[in-house]
């Protein structure tokens, strides 16, 4: 592979944010026909570099090279000719147009410059087929949940001729099935000769299809390794820049007495909850102290679940009792005061708010709880935040830049210690771990676990099975939008159990799964 | 030396920075086509000159603003204000002018009630057509704006009713410790919606809801009720606006009251930093929005701009005043002076961030 | 849909949900024209559904190019001062004796520069719409009282023929040139949006600007088009105004912004942009035309229960609109 | 609503139908006027179509064009602008309905396209308000300053105002308008705008205000310059509304030229007229006249509006 010329080339790469440096002299060359890992903690300049290379962003300093000859690109429109196609983190589609329009939008196929709306949706259909996606083409994309999202701009991107791909954590929503169907297409285009450059939190997806891995910390480079090369505890070595020690995996501490936990009267109990078009009615028992997992395939329906619980959304029958007495959690403040908290998986359209500093992004919550006139004291604030931005390792570490300019898995970071410091009594966390960098992820596992000793109950929805396993009591599955199972975290359960579970009676279309 | 280049940069960097030259600058032009422009005397223990007309002229364009301020904020508008303005002045003079005796406190006290009480259901109304029944702000407060008028002519009948309170008066043309009276009202104003927003979490909570709606539902926020507040405060707000443009001129003109004070005020919120778009807001920046306008309505008459040019004068400075208020287009003169920018002003805005 | 049971419970309210609020607005159109022909006798004429499109004409081809601004996410404020601004030069420049198609072109092209230097001013120094367009709408109502303090009449032949040509059926009843215009604007806007790679980036921006930026559209060229695009309305607009009135008048459509918004909006397009279409915008220009026309055929209105009543009529229907199950977003 | 309205019935029972169309509702002077339409109206049982076109001309003309549609006898309106009237004027008149015109002109070149024009000659009112003026300062052997304080830019009356001043003021080389800026027709506008010229004039010798309504505003600024009004400044206004004939009755103003808004029995008179297919003439002026400080105290008491 390395034999041939590099397709592009990044040389002394420099970009500076107001306060923030957020690369420093980075080279970057990628080959055609491979498969390149970018790896670093979260912030460690990933997707700025990428929004450099496609215009998104000016350089400060440096130069990129597209076949040998030097390239600006004035934004991503240029980039897209010359042949770079980018998914970028975060799912940048329009979700007031549809699913057809947003893979084929600003190169529909025309017939005398009018869009033949017949053939886009023909040929969108035919596309995510091999992405063995059956959606319905010309509803809204905002319709489909945030996974499925994911895929259409994937969708979008392996479309466009392009002879480099980019694609910025585009596995972190997907569930397993999803992953190893986004792998045989990406395969197939390095072999057609197409250079892929990836980025992913997840080692194990690494080096399951990349060739080779560039390694970034802290906005400077540290090295370019070919995957053979560089041992999964060497590469976690170079993105956190020391010792391996923190990463000692949490022990599978949570097969405890689940019958010990599940004593006396829960804390939270639903009884046929459930919303017409988005998830059967369902029961559920959360204890104190117990993590509840919710396995399941995507739009399996674990996050309208998890909506329904918190008042997100209204249900249309059933009943939520909190500590034996029947409640009523039909608005997120209701449930709040009752709490309970939700980490949503959409950061950016449910979480988040943009303009707003970290610092009141952390406190937001606690603050709706308190009511508005009785603001939280200022020592108060920064001494919470100080506390969460420390133990959630939050970059940059001033509380006070607006949450906008912060990486993705900062920010995610940010929406965890907005519901860590109102200490709910259930916590309900829908992919908590998405875009989460490796060492902070066991972090947030950690947490998790000492939470749950200390009596919170969490509701655990996460695309990755291992996590959940790792971390839950007793793991509902959910197929097809219906809770078929509840099973207790013993010493028979693993993730092809679940997989079965879930694979059983479905459809003919997911049996390959 | 570093120090002095940084303190610099720090003020040049602040938000109100710009709007403040602007001021400067049309004060300075006052000044230098009529030296007495800035002179102020003090007659029969008032203060008496151009700079004083200008603040308390503005005043009532600083309470209407202050209330747009937070509308805004919370992402939407609020087109009604003007109509406020004039149903609450028609209000109050007309309750006094029916009475027999003009000048007792009580009367002037019990109309202001009136009025005050009729611009609470009016904003409560905006307020339900916007939270609760979920109709784009735009327009639900266009059917006030247009049918406001209308009861405001009602009111006082077509009529142009004139009225004799030396109280009331006092709204618009008393002088407490030799200012006016308005200035005062309109600070007081500022400090306490200042206090409400910026004292308790309530400014935090708009911008909020203002920022991402459904992620402040999320976080637990009611942000119903938030919004129903703003309409109700801009309400309240121009009410109150409405009794000084009254007392003014000691008369209720239910046309002309309050006639496209919801541009003016829109305008003075956009000219202080707040994003049309909703979020953070700035009431120290929307009161400097309102003075410039201000200014920029009293250097016409002072310079004695001709009617017919007024506006094209009008138009050049609002487009020097939104050029120089952009980043982006300072960015290129700065980028073009000097080769090293400093970071702070010009990579202010990421190509990135369009704003929508 | 016969896709399997993934997507069955997912797709079922789709086609109702995008269409029902430009059905629901057309079915109020049609019973508040329904309560005018019972109340009123001579409200069944023909003729009084072709006036309202005869006299909102011009309305209709500047809501148009609204429709492609706010569909963006933007504003502009300065539609009204640019009509009545091409009708200034217009007429001006006829009095000066100038021949008709030149002034057509040269008031053709004034409103389009303006929108161009807006919406390079908007996107090139990110300055909010709102207020460049404010600046706009001065600019050219100032330069309305520039040319002249007071009206100009028009006397060329050519805007008199359009101005009184009756294109009609044999009992009478006509329409004007300036409908028919108005008409192929609507198409030809309602064309572009739906089926060219412009329309659909116009969506795309309104949807979520950053993310078009992202996905490799013209974001800058688009949203310097759309505001150019309402210019070009806006000077049609201007001209089928002075056809209409034959004169320009420095005063002339003050306030007209916001009955266009008004229409647009009113038309189920939603003003944070992304979705809208250009009939609902045509159903909005109706309903206002209609409700002025149920107003003066009452005749028995004080001036100020007029402008009441107008509010409380605009009011029944959005309430109506929106509880026929709207969801706007 | 009343439901038999229209469609030609109105000459069955011997009844008239008339269409009117008022610019809006923008001034005291204007409720005035309509107030004495509608009460005419009804005084001369003719049966009246009120429209408000809230200043402005679309409006009217879709009024106008609803009128023939409904087949009003006579059409009635005061037009808010002076050009533009022709396409539908001539709808109305090959519709067979007479057209009358009140308050305000149209400029069309074709004049059979209506019947006649009732109003006041705003020209002729600021050429009185000079003459008087000029009359006044015969004497004065140094510059008069005067001030001027314009209606809104644009409209008809204030244009005409103000080129009638100034035609009958050139007749004195002493008298100088040192500075004109709009008021737009209100008290408050008035007021603001004189704030200013005082600051920038020391020595104001004459107002001259479009309308009372500015004249009153412009009142109280002088009043708060510390100047006495009526003495100090010399003010001239147009209109004579109630408040304005009190400032002149109380020596406040000096001058009014009347701008009578009681059109209403004249009208009323004219629609039966042109009806009828009797001539009339093509222009009725309005009567109208001036008002000096004593002629205000004896008016006043007696003034209807
Ligand atoms: N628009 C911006 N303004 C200011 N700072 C920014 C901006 N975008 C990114 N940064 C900063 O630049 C640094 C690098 O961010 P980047 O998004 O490249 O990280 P990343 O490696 O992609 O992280 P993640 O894995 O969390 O996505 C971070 O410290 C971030 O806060
Ligand atoms: N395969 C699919 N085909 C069509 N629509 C889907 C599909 N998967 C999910 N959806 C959409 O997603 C919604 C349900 O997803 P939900 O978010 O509850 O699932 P989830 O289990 O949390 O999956 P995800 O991994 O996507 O978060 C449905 O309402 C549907 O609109
Ligand atoms: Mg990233
Ligand atoms: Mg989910």
């Amino acid at each position: 592979m390395t034999d041939s010329r590099p397709v592009l080339t990044m040389t002394g790469i420099s970009k500076s944010f107001p306060g923030v440096r957020a690369l420093h002299d980075v080279n970057f060359r990628l080959f055609p026909g491979e498969v390149h890992a970018l790896m670093g903690e979260n912030g460690a300049g990933k997707s700025t570099l990428i929004k450099v290379l496609t215009g998104v962003y000016d350089t400060d300093e440096g130069s990129i090279t597209l076949d040998g000859a030097p390239v600006s690109f004035s934004g991503p429109m240029q980039a897209t000719a010359a042949g770079v196609s980018t998914v970028y983190q975060e799912v940048n589609l329009c979700t007031n147009l549809s699913v057809a329009e947003n893979i084929f939008i600003g190169r529909e196929p025309r017939l005398l410059g009018a869009v033949r709306w017949g053939e886009v949706r023909r040929r969108a259909r035919a596309l995510l087929a091999r992405l063995d996606l059956d959606l319905d083409v010309s509803a809204p994309l905002g319709s489909y949940s945030l996974a499925i999202q994911q895929m259409v701009a994937i969708a979008r991107a392996i479309d466009i001729q392009a002879r480099v791909l980019i694609l910025d954590e585009p596995t972190s929503s997907l569930d397993a099935g999803e992953v190893a169907q986004l792998f045989r297409i990406m395969r197939q285009l390095r072999d057609e000769g197409i250079a892929i450059l990836f980025v992913t939190h997840f080692l194990d997806q690494v080096y399951e299809i990349a060739d080779r891995i560039t390694v970034l910390r802290n906005g400077g480079l540290v090295g370019e390794y070919p995957t053979a090369e560089l041992p999964q505890l060497g590469l976690v070595e170079k993105m956190i820049g020391k010792e391996l020690d923190v990463l000692e995996g949490i022990e599978e501490h949570s097969r405890r007495d689940l019958a010990a936990l599940e004593e006396g009267t829960p804390l939270v109990a639903v009884s046929s909850l459930g919303r017409a078009g988005a998830v059967e009615p369902f029961n559920l028992t959360i204890h104190a102290g117990e993590v509840v997992g919710l396995a399941g395939l995507l739009g399996s329906g674990r996050t309208e679940v998890a909506r329904l619980l918190f008042g997100a959304d209204r249900a249309d029958g059933g009943q939520v009792a909190v500590d034996g007495t029947s409640s009523s959690l039909r608005t997120p403040a209701q449930a709040i005061d009752q709490g309970v908290g939700f980490c949503s998986e959409n950061r950016r359209a449910e979480g988040i708010v943009p303009d707003l500093s970290v610092r009141e992004n952390i406190i937001l919550a606690m603050q709706a709880a308190r009511g508005w006139l009785r603001p939280i004291p200022r020592r108060r604030q920064d001494e919470l935040v100080d506390k969460y931005v420390k133990a959630l390792n939050i970059r940059p570490a001033d509380p006070e830049v607006p949450v906008r300019n912060l990486s993705g898995g900062n920010q995610q970071k940010v929406l965890l210690a907005r519901w860590l410091i109102t200490e709910p009594r259930l916590l309900i966390l829908d992919e908590p771990t998405r875009g989460i960098d490796i060492g902070a992820k066991t972090e947030i596992q950690k947490l998790v676990t000492q939470l749950s000793d200390g009596g919170m109950a969490v509701l655990f929805i996460s695309a990755e099975l291992e996590e959940v396993l790792r971390l839950s009591h007793k793991v509902a599955v959910m197929r097809d939008r219906q809770m078929v199972a509840q099973l207790a975290n013993d010493d028979g359960l693993d993730a092809d159990r679940i997989m079965q579970t879930i694979a059983s009676g479905s459809h003919r279309e997911e049996e390959d799964r | 030396m570093n120090d002095t280049m940084g303190r610099y940069r720090t003020m040049v960097g602040h938000r109100l920075f710009w709007p403040a030259a602007v001021l400067v600058v049309m004060l300075a032009a006052n000044t230098v086509y009529r030296p007495g422009f800035l002179s102020v005397e003090l007659k029969d223990g008032h203060l008496y000159g151009t700079p004083i007309d200008i603040l308390r002229l503005s005043a009532p364009l600083i309470l209407v603003a202050l209330g747009m301020t937070v509308v805004i904020s919370t992402g939407g508008i609020d087109l009604s204000v003007g109509s406020m303005c004039a149903i609450s002045g028609a209000i109050a003079c007309m309750y006094i002018s029916q009475q027999p005796d003009q000048n007792s406190l009580p009367v002037v006290l019990t109309a202001l009630a009136m009025a005050l009480g009729v611009a609470l259901v009016l904003g409560a109304w905006n307020g339900v057509l916007v939270a609760v029944i979920g109709i784009q702000p735009i327009i639900a407060t266009l059917i006030l704006m247009v049918a406001g008028r209308g009861l405001a002519q009602l009111i006082t009948e077509g009529q142009i009713i004139t009225i004799n309170s030396e109280p009331y008066r006092a709204i618009g043309l008393g002088h407490v410790l030799t200012l006016p009276l308005a200035i005062l009202i309109a600070l007081a104003a500022a400090l306490l919606v200042g206090a409400f927003t910026r004292r308790t979490a309530l400014g935090m909570i708009i911008e909020s809801v203002g920022g991402n709606a459904e992620a402040s539902r999320l976080a637990g926020i009611r942000s119903g009720r938030v919004i129903f507040l703003a309409y109700v405060l801009s309400a309240v707000c121009a009410a109150v606006a409405g009794f000084m443009m009254t007392a003014n001129v000691s008369s209720a003109d239910g046309n002309a009251a309050g006639l496209w004070v919801e541009l003016d005020a829109i305008l003075a919120v956009v000219i202080g930093g707040t994003s049309l778009a909703g979020g953070r807001f700035f009431l120290s920046g929307t009161i400097l929005g309102a003075l410039i306008i201000q200014t920029l309505t009293t250097t016409v008459y002072a310079m004695n701009i001709s009617p017919q040019t007024s506006l094209l004068f009008k138009a050049v400075v609002v487009i020097a005043v939104c050029l120089i208020q952009a980043p982006a287009f300072r960015a290129r003169f700065t980028r073009r002076r000097s080769s090293a920018p400093p970071p702070s002003t010009v990579t202010d805005s990421p190509k990135e961030q369009v704003p929508a | 849909m016969t896709t399997g049971s993934l997507t069955a419970g997912r797709t079922r309210l789709r086609l109702p949900r995008r269409q029902i609020p430009v059905l629901a607005t057309l079915a109020l159109l049609l019973v508040m024209y329904g309560v005018g022909v019972s109340q009123y006798q001579a409200f069944s004429n023909v003729q009084v559904i072709f006036n309202v499109f005869i006299d909102n004409g011009f309305l209709l081809v500047v809501a148009v190019g609204m429709t492609f601004v706010i569909l963006t996410g933007g504003i502009d404020l300065s539609v009204g001062s640019v009509v009545a601004m091409t009708a200034m030069v217009s007429a001006s420049l006829l009095q000066q004796g100038l021949p008709a198609a030149l002034v057509l072109v040269i008031a053709l092209l004034i409103g389009p520069t303006l929108g161009l230097l807006m919406g390079c001013a908007i996107h090139f120094f990110d300055i909010q719409p709102f207020i460049v367009t404010l600046a706009g709408m001065f600019f050219a109502r100032g330069m309305c009282t520039f040319i002249s303090g007071s009206s100009i009449p028009i006397t060329d032949g050519f805007w008199t023929r359009m101005s009184q040509e009756r294109i009609g059926d044999p009992r009478g009843n006509f329409v004007s040139i300036s409908v028919l215009i108005a008409f192929a604007v609507v198409v030809v806007a309602a064309y572009t949006l739906a089926y060219t790679r412009l329309g659909r980036n116009v969506h795309a921006i309104g949807g979520n600007p950053q993310s078009a930026l992202l996905m490799g559209l013209p974001v800058g060229r688009t949203r310097i088009a759309v505001y150019t695009i309402s210019g070009l309305c806006s000077a049609i607009g201007g001209i089928l105004l002075s056809f209409y009135t034959l004169s320009g008048a420095p005063l002339i459509g003050v306030g007209m912004e916001l009955d266009v918004i008004a229409a647009v909006v009113i038309g189920g397009t939603v003003l944070t942009g992304g979705s809208g279409y250009v009939f609902g915008t045509v159903l909005g220009v109706l309903v206002l035309g209609v409700i002025q026309t149920l107003i003066t055929f009452d005749g028995s209105l004080n001036s100020w229960w007029t402008k009441i009543v107008i509010g409380g009529l605009l009011f029944a229907f959005i309430l109506l609109q929106r509880l026929i199950g709207i969801r706007y977003k | 609503g009343n439901s038999d309205t229209g469609g030609g019935s109105a000459a069955d029972d011997g009844k008239i139908t008339l269409g009117f169309s008022q610019v809006g509702a923008e001034s005291g002077w204007r409720t005035a006027n309509t107030t004495s339409i509608k009460e005419a109206a009804a005084a001369a049982g003719v049966e009246l179509k009120f429209d408000d076109a809230q200043q402005k001309q679309e409006n009217q003309i879709k009024a106008i064009r609803n009128y023939i549609q409904q087949k009003v006898d006579v059409i009635a309106f005061s037009p808010v602008v002076e050009s533009g009237w022709d396409t539908v004027l001539k709808e109305a008149k090959d519709a067979g309905i007479p057209v009358i015109l009140t308050d305000r002109s149209v400029d069309s070149a074709d004049k059979s396209l209506y019947k006649t024009f009732l109003g006041s000659d705003f020209i002729k009112e600021g050429r009185l308000a000079g003459e008087w003026l000029v009359e006044q300062k015969k004497t004065a052997s140094g510059p008069v300053n005067i001030v001027e304080l314009q209606g809104s830019a644009g409209a008809a009356p204030a244009n005409d105002r103000k080129k009638g001043f100034a035609e009958a003021i050139a007749a004195n080389p002493n008298l100088k308008i040192i500075a004109s800026q709009t008021g737009d027709f209100t008290r408050a506008g008035g007021k603001a705008v004189m704030e200013q010229f005082l600051k920038a004039n020391p020595k104001i010798d004459v107002l001259f205000a479009h309308n009372d309504d500015m004249g009153l505003g412009a009142l109280e600024a002088i009043t708060a310059a510390g100047k006495v009004p009526g003495k100090d400044i010399t003010i001239i206004t147009v209109d004579a509304v109630k408040d304005g004939m009190q400032a002149l009755a109380d020596g406040k103003f000096n001058f009014i030229a009347e701008c009578s808004p009681l059109l209403g029995p004249q009208l009323m008179d004219l629609a039966k007229k042109v009806h009828a297919g009797e001539e009339v003439p093509a222009r009725i002026e309005t009567e109208e006249t001036t008002f000096t400080q004593e002629q205000a105290k004896e008016a006043l008491p007696n003034r209807k509006y």
